[in-house]
């Protein structure tokens, strides 16, 4: 099928938005668990959710270079805020969700700002700082959050006036599939436009991106903001499944976390984060049912040999093998967070 | 496939899902044990499975004609985890019971499931006086903070003791101990001033210095167990311990499971708690003696006393009820009383929490160890938040 | 008529140090102008003055008559200054398909467009094309940048640049690292622009420059050393002074 | 509000001579901080790679002392030494073997990497220690208290800012002075140019980093008493150390100190002032440090 350089042009571009096969095949699996896997619809929401956070850092770090070790401070706003508006104001979970992401979406375009300064590690450390702060603030306004008891008496109203949320978890696992493929559908048309392109050349070298005329700190705030809106929308669906909201929520190691997860992962291609986050809990399961108390070693080793093989390298052996699965001879190896 | 095609199949799975549902008899009782056993909770964990092995080792696993079969698992000490494997527990392991708890906030948060599955629930660890309010399956069978710090106010009053400085950790746990500690000794004519330490907290050079300047008879003090010999020790070093104020506290701070690391500083520290590895009956003697036994010469503490009351409680509950779970388990437990290796013990039929004795300990080496020695009882204490 | 690109009084300092020092320029429309000095004279810095990386200490910018002193980079790029650069700044991660359709997308202010994929119009493409056409780019468009050869890179970065549609173009030792043979193809291309568009060469190379400048300005220590046609400057001994004290240690 | 202390101000207001025991305490503790983070300072500037496992080092500072002390019961001070040098060969071996292959990867491949030791040094000295806190029993000169001039002064902080001084100005002198620091610094200007200049910075970077984590180690050591030690120390940690890092800067080692003296102080003054604030202070301190001085408070800005 080879044609005109303009033809061929059109075709890679659109290449890189078509669905490919194992994507289908990816959410036929997470739907069909519906029926296939009834007896773990409560860790599967669990993944799902973890999943959709992690789906929101690699917005901003596989697809604009923001690294965050503060991320859960909008994981755990929206928690909280869909928790404090079903007890406060009205169970309606889809009322609650929607205000939640766009209230987590409103908190990170005020501390976009903290982080269009300084690089990677002084990122890190306000990112962490805003998530420090967040936490202590929850934890003082006892009369608000419960403190540190968690947030209780949250009840939810069925799901679209319908859907009950059921003991077994099925309900919840279905509203939690359904918004966090809703989610992940936007956010795929999104990293495949002009302006999610327009990250990429941010995350790669910001100093060229400058040069060819992107307003890169107003990106960075655009994204920023999504991706908090994503992650409250996740912390939402958490607090609107489990009906309970805790400091756990906020803390530094749900953001330490779901950082590892993502970079087990891979970032840069949306599925990172479900890979991430199935791989992790399924670690965690396997490693702490043969050696309970000791499993944070084998995570500790896995991320230094990860890194010592090389993310990059063992994410395009990745490429290399999805594309042989594809039946497609060339691989186009990704790059992970912009660096020179 | 078209993505409309993905929602339609969606759309079809919710629909699917909300009609479909199990039922299975059972045929084991089932105990699910959730506790911290990895994270920053982890001797508590390690605590409650230990004793609640040693219980079902020492009373065998047949109620009824029925197998007992003991789940332990791990939340990390993380309260939607906590719920997660709670909830698993019920819908695929069909547990008969829940047990477990360390800390407040798991306990809260697997509340209403308790109540929406109609599941008993033995809190054998989490002390905030508001738990068993939040479920009419909870039953507590370790300590109710209300409970020990009231009375202790008391006490303290009455030893003639005008002012006390209290330093709390700023978290629920503190918060309580703080507020009932406090009330009462007031109400008893007594001066107090609180401080409250952050939970992220090095150093409590600053804290001390302010206990100095104010020069109280006391100063009681609440941190989480890890950092309370550091506590002691700064406290020894500013050469409080000379200067006439008195250290005292509940009796987490002179956990038995650290207390010999603690070392000599914790020497002479009067707290109030229901239990001590010393406490001297023969039911603790053979409790503290097996459970070395099968822990490696690890010392039971407080929470292992909780583990081992609670699968009492469970067991005779069972016995009642010949296996069958349910309201009628916690009616069986309501009302029960037995004599634990804490002293006599009943969980209160209204309320379904717990009434025991509280004593006065002082930590005195004996055998060359550090033990919490009692020397003092105020017997059968109910919780004084619950006793309207 | 107003100067393509003027500056008045231009000055930066860090700390003690005068970087810039009061440097008046005129670029004319059309102007193919050449910015020549030893090392160290300046030349990044005036450059990165020019383009807003940097900002002065003193003095004025002003393209085509307004002043851009204060503005942001990319908003001067909006307005036709564009740049390239002495060492490769080019998108590693991504094709030069991507790198060249980002530039096109974000100059026909499709920056902001989320929701329509990349590619999805015909104009866009056909630029990309048109472009990557004419700097021999069009056989390595789906690779990835960073496995590129290096010459192709250095295209590319050419490229680049001409993608945001400049009026004002400054080139940053475009031929550095560049073969013998490839260099003359470059600076073909680049003379081929259009008239209207205003060059300024800044080089080290004075052949090159010689062949395509048509007025030379010389930087050094940071201030304007002279000015004129080539045939000047070719027979300016004190520019010979210099550049011979540099040749010594180069 | 629940927080605040019953008449914690109307109370008690403080005279002069608490003031300068708040201080001496914040000094203190300043000091320790100074001697656990500054390695991590060095090598941040050094050889720009985030050692977020640096407190690792430290912990094996602390827990040589712990065990020498309690099982072979070796006095206090001559432990010390070897809290300097396991650490420092520990450090390293490690250097030479996993951290040098990491100083051209980017900060987050870093940060994960040493998370990762992290990670697994906790768990590996849970496994052999146990999770239990570590005590040790200083020696009884170095207990309690003393009256100078009106001023509470506890033995043990004494010890600690004399030792930690007489540490700050080796340091120094070492920098200044030698043939060593002159290359240390030349290294961390410009690390191509000094290899021009015929350094060997791969030995230099390999010493130093050794010696910072011996630093560190000595650190643990010395600050097991005031701040705790068991297997969660390096995480504990983490964030002061970062603190010291982010807003001392990396350019020199007078910038954490004064950072860590900064800290210490506002550390310990603020919660005996204002104890409601907590732990507000240093975390609001850092953000808007790096907000606004990305290099850090006491750096010139480039």
């Amino acid at each position: 099928m080879q044609g005109t350089p303009t033809e061929t042009a059109t075709r890679h571009l659109a290449e890189t938005s078509r669905w490919k096969p194992l994507e289908f095949a990816f959410w036929l699996v997470a739907f069909g668990a519906i029926w296939l896997l009834p007896s773990h619809h409560l860790i599967l929401n669990e993944i799902i959710i973890t999943a959709l956070f992690a789906m929101s850092l690699d917005l901003i770090l596989g697809y604009a270079g923001i690294a965050s070790l503060g991320h859960a401070a909008f994981f755990g706003f929206g928690a909280y805020f869909a928790g404090i508006f079903a007890i406060r104001v009205i169970g309606d979970p889809l009322t609650g969700l929607v205000l939640a992401t766009l209230a987590s979406g409103a908190l990170g375009f005020i501390t976009s700002f903290l982080v269009l300064r300084g690089v990677d590690l002084a990122r890190l450390m306000v990112t962490l700082g805003v998530a420090l702060v967040l936490g202590e603030i929850a934890n003082k306004m006892t009369w608000l959050t419960g403190g540190a008891d968690g947030l209780q008496g949250v009840v939810m109203g069925p799901v679209l006036g319908l859907f009950e949320f059921d003991l077994y978890g099925r309900t919840a696992y279905v509203y939690s599939l359904v918004v966090t493929f809703l989610l992940f559908l936007i956010a795929r048309r999104i990293v495949v436009s002009p302006f999610g392109l327009s990250l990429r050349t941010i995350r790669d070298n910001p100093l060229r991106a400058r040069a060819i005329g992107i307003p890169v700190n107003r990106r960075l705030i655009a994204v920023y903001t999504l991706a908090a809106a994503y992650a409250g929308a996740a912390g939402a669906l958490l607090a609107q499944t489990t009906q309970f909201v805790s400091l756990d929520v906020i803390a530094l190691h749900r953001s330490a976390d779901v950082l590892l997860m993502l970079v087990i992962g891979g970032t840069g291609y949306l599925y990172g984060g479900f890979a991430g986050a199935i791989v992790f809990k399924v670690l965690q399961d396997v490693i702490s049912n043969w050696t309970p108390q000791y499993w944070t070693f084998w995570i500790g080793l896995i991320l230094v040999i990860l890194v010592l093989i090389g993310r990059e390298r063992m994410n395009h052996q990745v490429a290399v093998l999805w594309a042989r699965l594809r039946g497609k001879p060339e691989p186009r190896p990704r790059t992970i967070v912009g660096g020179h | 496939m078209s993505r409309r095609n993905f929602l339609k199949a969606g759309a079809v799975a919710l629909g699917l899902a909300l009609t479909a549902g199990t039922a299975l008899a059972q045929d084991a009782i089932k105990i699910g044990l959730i506790l911290p056993m990895t994270g920053p909770f982890t001797s508590t964990g390690k605590q409650i499975a230990a004793a609640a092995q040693l219980y079902m080792a020492q009373k065998g696993t047949t109620i009824a004609g029925k197998k007992v079969e003991l789940i332990i698992k791990d939340d990390t000490g993380v309260a939607d985890v906590t719920r997660r494997i709670a909830q698993e527990l019920i819908v695929n392991d069909k547990v008969t019971a829940i047990a477990g708890f360390g800390l407040t906030p798991l306990a809260l948060a697997t509340a209403p499931l308790a109540t929406q599955s109609k599941t008993p629930m033995v809190v054998m660890a989490a002390a905030t006086g508001i738990i068993t309010e939040r479920s009419p399956f909870i039953v507590r069978t370790s300590q109710v903070v209300p409970q020990i710090a009231g009375p202790f106010g008391e006490w303290v009053a009455k030893q003639g003791m005008k002012r006390v400085v209290t330093v709390v950790t700023d978290y629920g746990p503190g918060h309580d101990v703080e507020k009932w500690f406090s009330d009462v000794f007031k109400a008893n004519g007594g001066q107090v001033e609180n401080l409250r330490v952050p939970l992220a907290n090095p150093d409590f050079s600053p804290f001390l210095q302010k206990v100095a300047d104010s020069k109280p008879d006391a100063l009681l003090v609440f941190v989480p167990s890890g950092v309370g010999s550091q506590f002691m020790k700064q406290f020894v070093e500013r050469g409080l311990d000379k200067s006439g104020i008195k250290l005292i506290g509940t009796g987490d701070v002179t956990d038995d499971d650290i207390l010999n690391t603690i070392g000599d500083v914790a020497l002479g520290v009067v707290t109030a708690h229901h239990y001590s590895a010393a406490h001297d009956s023969p039911e603790n003697k053979a409790f503290v003696e097996a459970f070395k036994k099968a822990n490696n010469g690890l010392r039971p503490n407080f929470m292992a006393v909780g583990g081992y009351d609670g699968m009492h409680a469970l067991y005779e509950g069972l016995k009642k009820t010949n296996g069958a779970g349910g309201e009628a388990l916690v009616e069986a437990m309501k009302g029960l009383a037995w004599n634990s290796p804490r002293g006599p013990m009943s969980i209160d039929k209204d309320t379904r929490d717990i009434i025991q004795n509280v004593y006065i300990r002082r930590v005195e080496k004996v055998g060359g160890e550090l033990y919490n020695v009692e020397f003092a009882t105020i017997p059968n204490v109910k919780d004084p938040s619950k006793a309207k | 008529m107003s100067a393509a690109l003027e500056t008045v009084g231009l000055q930066k300092r860090f700390g003690g140090i005068v970087a810039t020092d009061d440097v008046s320029f005129r670029l004319e429309p059309g102007a193919r102008h050449a910015l020549i000095g030893p090392n160290g004279a300046g030349k990044t810095t005036f450059v990165n003055l020019l383009t807003g990386v940097l900002q002065p200490s003193a003095g004025t910018i002003r393209l085509h008559g307004e002043d851009i002193s204060a503005m942001a980079p990319e908003r001067r790029v909006k307005r036709g200054l564009v740049r390239t650069f002495q060492i490769n700044q080019l998108f590693a991660g991504m094709t030069p398909l991507e790198t060249l359709g980002v530039a096109v997308s974000e100059r026909m202010g499709h920056g902001y467009e989320f929701w329509r994929p990349a590619g999805s119009k015909s104009v866009v493409i056909d630029e990309i094309v048109e472009i990557a056409t004419r700097f021999k780019l069009a056989d390595v468009l789906e690779e990835r940048t960073a496995s590129l050869p290096y010459g192709k890179q250095r295209l590319l970065e050419i490229a680049l640049a001409f993608a945001c549609q400049p009026r004002v173009l400054l080139l940053d030792e475009p031929a550095a690292g560049v073969p013998e043979a490839e260099r003359h193809d470059l600076l073909a291309t680049v003379a081929a622009l259009p008239r209207d568009v205003s060059v300024l060469l800044i080089e080290h190379d004075m052949d090159l420059v010689f062949s395509f400048a048509e007025r030379i300005s010389v930087l050094v220590n940071g201030a304007l050393f002279t000015e004129g046609t080539v045939s000047e400057i070719a027979n300016d001994p004190r520019v010979r002074a210099v550049y011979l004290g540099e040749s010594l240690d180069g | 509000m629940a927080g605040r202390p019953h008449g914690a101000r109307s109370l008690y207001f403080p005279g002069g001579s608490r003031v300068l025991t708040i201080l001496f305490d914040g000094i203190a503790y300043g000091m320790v901080l100074f001697v656990l983070a500054c390695g991590l300072s060095i090598t941040l500037g050094l050889m720009n790679f985030v050692n977020l496992a640096h407190g690792v080092f430290a912990m094996v500072g602390g827990y040589v002392t712990a065990i020498l002390m309690n099982r072979l019961g070796v006095p206090f001070l001559a432990t010390l030494p070897f809290a300097f040098l396991v650490p420092a060969a520990l450090g390293l071996v490690m250097e030479r073997t996993l951290y040098q292959r990491l100083y051209n990867r980017n900060h987050l491949d870093q940060v994960l990497f040493t998370i990762g030791l992290v990670f697994m040094a906790i768990a590996a000295v849970d496994y052999v220690m146990g999770s239990q806190p570590q005590l040790i029993q200083l020696p009884s000169w170095l207990r309690g208290r003393v009256d100078v001039f009106g001023v509470q002064v506890g033995l043990y902080r004494s010890f600690i800012i004399v030792v930690c001084g007489f540490l700050v100005v080796g340091l120094q002198f070492v920098l200044a002075k030698t043939r060593f620091g002159a290359q240390l610094r030349a290294a961390v200007d410009d690390a191509r140019v000094a290899r021009g200049l015929g350094i060997n910075t791969s030995l230099v970077f390999a010493a130093t980093f050794a010696a910072g984590s011996g630093l560190a180690g000595l650190g643990g050591a010395l600050g097991a008493e005031i701040l705790g030690l068991d297997p969660t120390f390096p995480l504990k940690f983490l964030i002061y150390f970062m603190i010291v890092v982010t807003v001392g800067g990396t350019s020199s080692l007078t910038g954490p100190f004064y950072a860590s003296l900064l800290l210490g102080i506002a550390d310990v003054a603020g919660k005996y002032y204002v104890p409601s604030l907590g732990a507000f202070v240093i975390y609001t301190v850092m953000i808007v440090v790096l907000v606004f001085r990305p290099q850090g408070l006491f750096v010139k800005a480039r």
